[in-house]
């Protein structure tokens, strides 16, 4: 359906196609021309993406080396090491669009981009890890099936595969929570206990109340998102109560009730100002994720130096030999 | 059967103990290609503890589970040689240890895939290809490392001189190998140097690196990993991975 | 009597988990006379706790021995501030913690001298004479670096930089304070904010140092340290202080 | 009884008065004079016992943070800290000989000096703890008391010292092991294990045998050594047996036996061929404790520089006080 263009032309014609395939929910691949808003959007979006896989690995990280059963540290890891792939397939998604990962990883631990404010809290213990699983990458996964639709080619492939992987750690996160409400008092209470620290933050994953979001219009348009902030969040609290309820685990929020007319459930409002105080830099955990990542990146300097120069080497003996 | 029993608890706590220091470099890898490398390596190696681990509790008559043998023993009854149990060291040192130990533990279970306990022979049929993967990546990154930059170069030599004290102990053939290797469960660690030099010895020039010459890590009055006397080390990497499960000793996870 | 056991577990929880940090400092201090000063801060931190916890078991009719509450509790019932959990940092961050945790605790316990509580007042005493020393040490040192060369200059700025998000947690008068302040236990920590404000503030400019510019570390939906909701790093603490006495839990020592 | 010398003296006439004062039983001090060799073997002998002290906290400093009751622990506190002062005591008494402490520091991590070799075997059970204060301790003190009469001044005195001491630790060590020993029969065992490892090296303590010990004549000539190696060895075996059987331990020697003619107890011979090995640099931990004192050494230089820094800046200040 590609339409040939012989004259070079013109910006707004370049436009009108990208705006006529959007609309008519074609994808736009790497080589298309595009906005440059639509590209910096993008580009901000899925790095900010990539840098949540990446920091996202912290707060389970946490517990690998204590993970109470060999069973469930073999899970961790394999999670965790998942996490490390979605940054890569996100990194190379971003790169379709000119964007250099050495690049977005300087601004990471510059502080220049910001990645999921969610990783921000610690983790505690060890049935954070099921509550992340069941409510953190459940928030995900109802931010990112819509993006599996996402207008630019690369990014929804990318979102395809990750998704498929979230919802099989969701489904294990919720599977720990299980074991553990069916274990020991003091299982339960931890199960508990996490779900009280990670339910608002959780909450507050789909971003500010759609009244301040002022960029949702324009992504909406682009169809790089798919509903607004507040839509997803009402999905997720009616998605999520009845998995509580299922799990024997009480939601900390009074005002949580369900609403026979509108047909959803009614809830209280998160600490926005914790979300801006967060957002700012200072939760719990910012500096320090932030620190780990800069460090793990200036200590292994020396490493990517060493490769680089080593490849140099080897096409340089290469060439030799082949002259030869 | 206390004999397969006490050998798979070795070759189980050298892989659950590696596992456990590659674990360490989860979120801490010099680029996210190696973060996901070493976090596979790491689970390769816990697979493998997980099945060794469940086999020795099935044999010695103990029913005792993986679990009960990961997170209830204390580090005196841990039979890791020692050189698994060192801290990781810089990126190189990590590499260093990663290319010894894949390239004899891969020289033992190729061995063990003709071993007289079926259950001993697939377990080592499955970990030989994983050990595969483990020796290219450790002798890959090495050359890379060693034939890198002039600094890259150094800290590669000396990671490989740091662990070489540790070595010959991979090579000290304990009683309940030979007296396996009889009866033909396995064969006797010392049986694999050869193999070992042979592989090293292409591995280390690729890289313009040298073997090292240095003795061997003495012993305490002649006991070392195998017979459950280790470095100081064991015990803290023990304290933090048993914590929790000790912490609720009727709890399932 | 709750609210008074609740108080000596957090003072005695403060001055426990720092002196576990301090112990780390040993045989890695930068110079001898170091070594001992450092062992010393951290033995009169660990008396201190002692008698606390201690003080503790008994008023809140559990009677539960120091070691009982040093052994056997887990992170979650912790009570100490998060500043004190954190890992050393450097020397300079080190020194930067001391400064304020002695400052901090040295106007707190001079106000407990006069406590109803003649115990916490006996305790209080003693904890004065050493905290003062504690002070000193570190005001001592946080000058020489901050006049000492550019580099130390920088590093100790950093390290106040470092520990000062920590800073707010410590002047947050916890609802058991304030019902002791009510009855004359104690006082408020809000109470002694002025104090520490001005015996920084003459600490720091003798070492060309600035008072950090830096928001508080937040609390998770206000909940922090005095509540049991730690940083990441308590745990690991934990984890190695309680191995061994956990591992023999009928054993005398 | 100083003689004056009005003339200044040959060297024959301040050899021949040195020797007369050590056959005395008299003190020689710093400003004395003294032969060469004197001085060189005693900052050699001084500045290892030092380095002993110093790298003797690892070994211990291992189960601080470990100790199993807060009261083991304030005790363990104080031990380390105790040796860290005998090794201030100490390297100030070889500076009375004109040795300077940074140098030493620097020949002990570079490996050029030695330090007693019992303590690159590793510390792997806090029964170690009390067997260290037993027997380490137990066999240093065997060495030191008759040090406390050394013909030089400065040491004798940091000797009198360090033996108090180290007598007190000793008692708290044998006194840690009772009450394993009335534990529960993991205590038990611990004890007996740790007893079983550090046995035979407290033992080398004492030095090769007296035919392999060149230096042995020429210092106790100058009353720097006042036993033979085999004399302190035996000594040691003869006063701790009893103390074993107190406890009810068995020390790992099948060979050890009362000899009621010679009334003394038989004993096996040392792994002499161990001893080498260690002092070749070979132990279990020589590398680790040398490695972590070098370490501390080089990351705490900035700080030293900086007090140095301070110090010279404080100097001019006050200079120029004193001149405004």
């Amino acid at each position: 359906m590609t339409q040939q263009l012989t004259d070079t032309p013109t910006d707004q014609q370049l436009e009108d196609h990208f705006e006529g395939r959007v609309a008519n929910d074609q994808r736009i691949e790497p080589r298309d021309w595009m906005p440059d808003g639509y590209r910096k959007t993008l580009v901000r979006q899925i790095s900010q993406h990539a840098h949540s896989e990446i920091i996202g690995m912290q707060p389970e990280g946490n517990w690998l080396t204590r993970a109470p059963s060999l069973r469930r540290k073999a899970i961790l890891l394999a999670k965790v090491q998942d996490e490390a792939g979605h940054g890569l397939y996100l990194y190379s998604a971003a790169e379709t669009l000119g964007a250099d990962r050495e690049d977005l990883t300087t601004k990471l631990i510059s502080s220049r981009q910001k990645y999921s404010s969610i990783f921000n809290y610690p983790t505690l213990n060890f049935a954070d890890i099921g509550v992340i699983g069941w409510l953190v990458d459940g928030a995900a996964i109802c931010n990112q099936v819509p993006l599996c639709r996402s207008s630019y080619g690369p990014y929804a492939r990318a979102m395809v595969r990750v998704c498929k992987e979230e919802s099989f750690h969701q489904r294990q996160g919720y599977e720990l929570l299980m074991t553990m409400m069916r274990g020991t008092a003091a299982q339960q209470e931890m199960v508990q206990e996490a779900t009280n620290r990670w339910w608002w933050p959780s909450l507050m994953m789909f971003g500010p109340p759609d009244g301040d979001s002022p960029n949702t219009q324009q992504s909406m348009a682009w169809r790089i998102k798919r509903h607004t902030n507040d839509e997803l969040r009402q999905k997720f609290v009616d998605m999520t109560v009845p998995q509580a309820e299922a799990l024997g685990v009480t939601l900390p929020d009074p005002e949580l009730v369900w609403n026979s007319e509108s047909e959803r459930h009614d809830f209280g409002t998160p600490d926005w100002d914790e979300f801006k105080n967060v957002l700012k830099g200072n939760g719990p955990c910012n500096a320090e994720r932030v620190e780990r990542r800069r460090r793990a990146h200036e200590d292994g300097q020396w490493v990517r130096d060493a490769a680089a120069a080593h490849a140099v080497k080897q096409a340089a003996r290469q060439q030799t030999e082949a002259l030869a | 059967a206390q004999d397969l029993a006490a050998y798979c608890v070795m070759l189980g706590d050298d892989a659950l103990v590696l596992s456990q220091r590659l674990t360490e470099w989860v979120t801490g890898a010099p680029e996210l290609e190696d973060e996901v490398a070493l976090a596979n390596i790491a689970l390769d190696l816990l697979g493998q503890a997980r099945l060794l681990l469940a086999r020795a509790g099935q044999s010695d008559g103990s029913d005792r589970s993986e679990d009960d043998l990961a997170y209830w023993r204390d580090d005196r009854q841990f039979r890791n040689v020692r050189l698994v149990e060192c801290p990781n060291g810089d990126f190189a040192e990590t590499i260093a240890r990663l290319l010894v130990f894949s390239t004899w533990r891969l020289a033992v279970l190729s061995r063990l895939t003709d071993s007289v306990d079926p259950v001993l022979a697939a377990i080592a049929a499955k970990g030989v290809k994983e050990l595969t993967y483990h020796r290219e990546y450790a002798a890959k990154w090495a050359v890379r490392l060693g034939d890198g930059t002039a600094y890259s170069a150094e800290r590669m030599q000396a990671g490989l001189d740091a662990v070489w004290p540790l070595v010959a102990e991979l090579f000290t053939t304990h009683e309940v190998e030979s007296r396996l290797a009889r009866v033909d469960v396995t064969v006797e660690s010392s049986a694999v140097r050869d193999e070992f030099d042979t592989v090293l010895a292409q591995v280390l020039p690729a890289g313009d690196l040298s073997t090292p010459d240095r003795p061997a890590l003495g012993a305490v009055a002649g006991l070392a990993g195998r017979d459950g006397v280790h470095t100081e080390h064991l015990g803290f990497l023990l304290a933090e991975m048993q914590t929790l499960a000790r912490a609720h000793p009727d709890a399932v996870w």
